[in-house]
């Protein structure tokens, strides 16, 4: 669609403008002053330049965060990507009561606040009283103890991960099949298709845009995730689950080190930005993908 | 509303739309834009009605330069191709959308209008319906009613009856010509379709590739296109276009086939012409001094009611023969098909015309 | 016969879902000294009195009616801005419009973690603490972008040519937008309100931050209360049941819309 | 290659239709012999795109049966009748070449590579696609992605039938004459059951064979173009085929003929006697079969607008209240004002009730 060409459009967005930089800009701005000054209190500070980058950026409980966060958003991908749309597969694509029934229950999860959702989990992981942790451990016979064991700790971060996030991927994925007009399943099936076929050929191409999206979110949200398993296991046991936010609150709250947390923050936030943008590129290509 | 449009160009990132148009559109006349899909129709309705600006070039309403004037500064009415209607709202506030707020009229007044047009339009039963609970034509009804009860001074019609069955696209015709027979209003019309040129009259541009290649009556264009593609955006069926040598002697179109010139192409300069004959007139029969015969055999013979379109194939080239009755022909018949020559465009190398048969060409008499 | 097949896996997947809010449901049911005795699958003796406790003590119920305000205004905040800047991205090209995009879009993947520091001090120099409107506020810094975004796709989805015909037929902007434009995309308006108030309402850090006991939210109400009094799991469980209600409360209302409504916009 | 019958076929897409209005297809037998060239005929939403969907087992009708060759095939999928089908709107795979779109139906089904090769190239060729076999389907205007779905229903050389839901609608007016011929060629040179749905009478007439009439879910005729366009049994028909269509005069019937607004039409005496019990009368005449003239015996009438389509000329008259066109060769002169209508007896028909008397 051909877009008039208007200068006053500005006007609209005006609002969205300011609110976002009130939000954005003024505190990013302090966050830079931060990260180039050394403060004692709040009269005596004196300028750094970039020497807290280079020591963060040299940092190694810095550089592990990255490395963990790197390996559990593309974790997050693999895992909840393919089952996402898999269920959405199984959903059927018309129905009346039955369809809104199932969509308010995969939906439900993305309702509760992050911090109940730690909390469901560390009553639902106790070995005690929790009926997952029970299970593991009484009935497997598995001594679980994730709070101690960094891979029971990463597994049990990952489950609630995946059954936290995992529906919005139904979501969009679901969203993408109902829009596939009828004439192309008739057409495949005229043409004898494959069931999987239909959906290599159909579903799949038809769901490249809604994907992407998912693809854009999910990495996103996960790269930036903090609350969850904060309560679950507040970083530990050690590290092993100290995530990029994780660590930065730990730097800023609990050691109170507001310039090395404020370069962090920069160094965090052009690393998000950086994916951003690839994933906002593809987005485009995607979307002109799908004009053509 | 007499509009003009001097050298009106329009490019959209680099691609030209339009080039250099010129159009000269009387007060209260109607005008057909012919021309195939891709044509620019719609890039100069949009120009017209002020929603998009050309890049150059001056647009004049009544002489008064409007070019960069926005629509709603304009006293223009629209009808699309798709059925554009407002979804929330009833038919009647629909209808009665453009009379309150561009024209501001009260109560009563809306309410006369909108039943009048309604009315007019075979859709006063439906007013309290909403256009989603229409069907497609009685959709695209609505969408006419809420252009013409504005009266604008300027109506553009985007084809508008092109996604609608083929009877109900008939009916509209007609109800559409009546409706437009006497009105003060300049319409333009544009369509993909000779026939639908012919039927409304009026003035015709014929339209391709962003050109205007020739505009005037229907049926002189009909008649005397300038050039080849004109002659081809103005035939339904395709006009059978076919390779000919001309000298004084007589005019070849193959090893077997020659003729003598008919009068309107003696003056022509021996040379590698090409000749185009509509296929109603290709007959079994030929005119005992000019008839031009061809053996050709037959690939097709459809048959639509009292009609018979055949397509047969001489040497390297096919025709399309419109014969009046119907004649079972079957699949590879050798037949004799007379031309008549009396009824030849001859267009030159360059695809422009040269000569043309004159209006009484061969006919009984004038119409 | 393949469908039920494909059924069979959904419902699966619909029961693995629930089981852990079922089990929090369970032991909201119960006493501490009941849940930490054994583990059972169903409440023998169903108990209600969690559910008093929290709504009979003006230090729990507070928390619900805080965390609604603040996200109902968000909401509002975010659909008021949104939809004319939405509109004009779709409808306009201007002087870095694709810019500015992204760099809305960029917001939304800002970590809250990078900006609290700096949003809790500009909020005190404004005075705006533990207010209502400080926390939605803060939450349009990512709520915003999202709705821009998801507006954006559905208003592209409406034919341009509805937009010309009402200039043709006399409208302002500004009315074609209220009386036209908003009601054709209701479903987008539906959506994104959903998502705005989804992430609004889950969100903890920003809240957490900006509010002190005014404002607090529930689900900081339950953090607090969790590392004060020891761990009263029947108490904890029975909060956390009712932060799920306004949300499902919500999903039913908008059901219809993210069915329909998803497939016709970007998300 | 099959024989395709229809034994009581009804459709609803209601869950308990309860009124003969809540049934898209009403019951109805028919039958599509091998090898024809079929056209359905009527409005949107008469029913024939149902109808279609029955043939091809997209659909499974809400009772009768559906029989090729005799076989019961109400329960068989698409790809046990081993039907093709064209849509109205192009369906191509984006993501494939269009030799890979064309390739799909044979490979699905196993047929060599060889083979496959072949027979694309022997489609392509046809549908003038050749020059763009390596390009990516996706990137094609519509009425190329529409010969690229044409292309799919005609590749596969052992099919029971071929339909076409109005395959033609996104294409421009000259391409239609070149595809229409091109599916006439393909008849006949693979004989194979052809049905096409349409709700251009110009259309149908032109391809088929034989053309299914339909309105309100029911089929009102069925016959050869010419049957239809001479003898259509109900007025419907009469009004929905033909460019005009047939005029209808009410008439009176009098000693030896009939009366329409106090003017005299001969009718044969024949007809007269099938007639004299009826209700509803009306003389149903072709535009076509209409004389129009100065002046001389025959129905005196006003002449009001004339349009002249190049091709032919139509003439609005007036009797009385009544309309008539008559349609004349763009050359003959058309008098002015008034003039007089010669019916020609052998195409003049008498309804009653909208139903054909003779």
């Amino acid at each position: 669609m051909q877009k008039w060409q208007n200068q006053r459009a500005w006007f609209l967005v005006i609002p969205v403008v300011v609110l976002v930089a009130f939000n954005a800009l003024i505190p990013l701005m302090t966050v830079v002053n931060y990260s180039v000054q050394d403060i004692f209190d709040p009269t005596h500070r004196i300028f750094v330049g970039t020497e807290w980058y280079q020591e963060m950026l040299l940092n190694s409980r810095l550089q592990h965060a990255l490395l963990r966060q790197l390996i559990f958003s593309g974790l997050v991908l693999l895992i909840e990507l393919p089952l996402g749309v898999a269920i959405a597969l199984t959903m059927p694509r018309r129905g009346g009561w039955a369809i809104s029934a199932t969509l308010v229950i995969i939906a439900l999860p993305l309702l509760i606040p992050w911090n109940v959702i730690g909390t469901i989990w560390v009553i639902f992981l106790r070995p005690d009283v929790g009926l997952l942790g029970h299970f593991i451990d009484h009935t497997l016979g598995i001594h679980f103890d994730y709070p101690t064991v960094p891979l029971q700790a990463w597994i049990s971060v990952m489950m609630m991960e995946v059954w936290h996030w995992t529906p919005l991927v139904v979501l969009l994925a679901y969203a993408g099949l109902r829009s596939i007009p009828d004439a192309y399943y008739q057409a495949a099936s005229i043409d004898a298709a494959s069931r999987w076929a239909v959906f290599r050929y159909i579903e799949l191409p038809k769901m490249r845009g809604v994907l992407t999206i998912a693809v854009l979110l999910r990495f996103m949200d996960s790269f930036l995730i903090y609350t969850e398993p904060f309560v679950l296991t507040g970083g530990g046991p050690g590290d092993a689950t100290t995530f990029l936010s994780i660590y930065l609150v730990k730097l800023a709250v609990g050691e109170f080190d507001v310039g090395k947390a404020a370069a962090f923050s920069i160094i965090y936030f052009l690393i998000v930005l950086l994916f951003s943008y690839v994933f906002y590129q593809v987005l485009l290509r995607a979307q002109r993908g799908e004009v053509r | 509303m007499r509009l003009t449009l001097e050298n009106v160009t329009k490019t959209v990132r680099e691609q030209p739309y339009l080039y250099d148009v010129n159009l000269d559109l009387v007060s209260g006349s109607f005008n057909v834009l012919l021309g195939p899909t891709q044509a620019g129709k719609t890039s100069l309705l949009r120009l017209m009605a002020g929603l998009d600006f050309p890049n150059s070039g001056t647009i004049r309403e009544d002489g008064t330069d409007v070019t960069l004037l926005g629509v709603r500064k304009r006293n223009v009415a629209m009808v699309y191709q798709e059925f554009v209607n407002y979804p929330s709202f009833t038919v009647y506030e629909n209808i009665a959308a453009p009379l309150r707020r561009a024209k501001r009229l009260a109560a009563p007044q809306v309410d006369a209008r909108v039943r009048a047009t309604a009315q007019m339009m075979h859709i006063d039963h439906l007013l309290q319906r909403l256009p989603s609970e229409l069907s497609g034509g009685q959709q695209q009804r609505v969408a006419l009613a809420r252009a013409l009860v504005k009266e604008a001074p300027l109506l553009l019609l985007d084809e508008p009856l092109v996604n609608l069955d083929y009877k109900l696209r008939e009916e509209l015709r007609r109800e559409l010509r009546e409706i437009f027979r006497h009105g003060a209003t300049t319409v333009v019309y544009a369509t993909t379709e000779p026939q639908e040129a012919l039927l409304f009259g009026g003035n015709t541009v014929v339209l391709d590739a962003g050109r205007v290649l020739q505009s005037g009556p229907a049926l002189d264009i009909y008649h005397c296109p300038a050039t080849i593609r004109a002659s081809q955006v103005f035939s339904d069926p395709p006009i059978n276009l076919i390779r000919a040598n001309i000298d004084p002697q007589g005019c070849r179109l193959s090893p077997s086939v020659a003729f003598p010139l008919a009068p309107h192409m003696r003056a022509l300069r021996p040379g590698d012409y090409r000749v185009g004959v509509r296929a109603d007139h290709i007959g079994l029969t030929g005119h005992a001094e000019y008839g031009c015969l061809i053996r050709a055999k037959v690939e097709l013979a459809e048959i639509n009611g009292s009609e018979t379109y055949v397509h047969a194939g001489h040497g390297d080239f096919q025709m399309i023969a419109l014969l009046q009755g119907v004649h079972e022909f079957g699949l590879g018949d050798e037949i004799d098909l007379y031309l008549d020559p009396r009824r030849l465009f001859v267009f030159d190398g360059a695809g422009d015309l040269v000569a043309a048969p004159g209006e009484n060409a061969g006919g009984t008499g004038a119409h | 016969m393949k469908d039920r097949g494909r059924f069979i896996w959904l419902l699966v997947y619909l029961l693995v879902l629930l089981l852990p809010i079922y089990w929090m449901l369970n032991m909201s049911l119960r006493d501490n000294n009941d849940i930490m005795s054994r583990l059972a699958f169903f409440p023998d003796h169903p108990v209600l009195h969690n559910y008093i406790e929290i709504l009979t003590d003006p230090s729990w119920y507070w928390g619900y009616i805080n965390s609604f305000a603040y996200v109902s205004i968000n909401t509002a905040i975010c659909l008021v801005v949104a939809l004319p800047a939405a509109y004009a991205f779709s409808r306009y090209r201007f002087l870095g419009d694709k810019h500015l995009f992204f760099w809305l879009l960029t917001n939304r993947m800002a970590p809250a973690a990078v900006f609290l520091l700096p949003v809790f001090q500009l909020y005190s120099a404004l005075g705006l603490l533990d207010t209502y409107i400080a926390v939605a506020l803060a939450h349009t810094l990512f709520n915003v972008p999202l709705a821009v975004w998801i507006l954006e796709g559905f208003m592209s989805g409406v034919p341009r040519e509805i937009d010309e015909t009402a200039f043709i037929d006399g409208y302002s902007l500004p009315r074609f937008f209220l009386v036209v434009f908003i009601p054709l995309i209701r479903a987008g308006v539906g959506v994104t309100a959903f998502f705005c108030f989804m992430f609004s309402w889950v969100e903890l850090l920003f809240a957490r931050t900006l509010t002190v006991t005014n404002a607090k939210p529930i689900a900081v109400v339950m953090t607090r209360t969790v590392s004060a009094s020891g761990l009263d799991w029947g108490l904890l469980a029975a909060a956390g049941m009712l932060t799920i209600v306004p949300g499902a409360l919500v999903i039913y209302f908008v059901r219809n819309y993210i069915a329909k409504g998803f497939a016709l916009g970007r998300v | 290659m099959a024989l395709i019958e229809f034994e009581n076929v009804a459709h609803s897409y209601l869950r308990s239709p309860a009124r003969m209005e809540d049934y898209a297809l009403r019951p109805m037998n028919l039958a599509w012999q091998h090898g024809g060239a079929y056209a359905l005929l009527g409005p949107s939403g008469s029913g024939k795109t149902t109808l279609l969907n029955i043939i091809s087992g997209l659909l499974r009708p809400s009772a009768g049966r559906v029989l090729f060759d005799g076989r019961d095939v109400t329960d068989s999928s698409t790809v046990q009748r081993n039907i093709a089908q064209v849509f109205q709107f192009p369906v191509i795979y984006d993501t494939m070449t269009v030799f890979d779109n064309l390739a799909f139906p044979l490979r699905n089904r196993g047929v060599a590579s060889a083979e496959v090769r072949s027979r694309v190239s022997e489609v392509a060729e046809m549908l003038e696609l050749t020059d763009d076999l390596r390009r990516r389907a996706s990137g094609l205007a519509a009425d190329e992605k529409q010969k690229v779905s044409l292309g799919r229903g005609l590749v596969r050389s052992d099919v029971s039938a071929i339909l076409f839901d109005e395959p033609l609608t996104v294409v421009d007016p000259y391409l239609k004459w070149r595809l229409r011929r091109k599916l006439k060629e393909i008849h006949k040179r693979y004989s194979v059951t052809l049905i096409y749905v349409t709700h251009d009478q110009g259309e149908a007439l032109t391809f088929a064979d034989r053309v299914v009439v339909m309105h309100d879910g029911s089929v009102l005729q069925e016959g050869t173009p010419q049957e239809l366009f001479d003898t259509p049994t109900h007025r419907f028909v009469g009004y929905f085929i033909g460019s005009p269509g047939m005029n209808f005069l009410p008439c009176r019937l009098s000693a030896d003929g009939a009366e329409v607004a106090g003017q005299f039409i001969p009718l044969a005496a024949a007809l007269r006697s099938k007639a004299a019990q009826a209700t509803g009368l009306e003389i149903g005449i072709r535009p076509e079969a209409i004389g129009l003239k100065g002046s001389g015996k025959g129905l005196a009438v006003e002449i009001g607008d004339v349009v002249n389509l190049g091709t032919r000329k139509v003439a609005t008259c007036r009797l009385g209240e009544h309309e008539i066109k008559v349609v004349v060769p763009p050359e003959q002169p058309i008098p002015s004002e008034r003039g007089v209508l010669e019916f020609n007896p052998a195409m003049t028909r008498l309804y009653a009730d909208g139903r054909l008397v003779g």
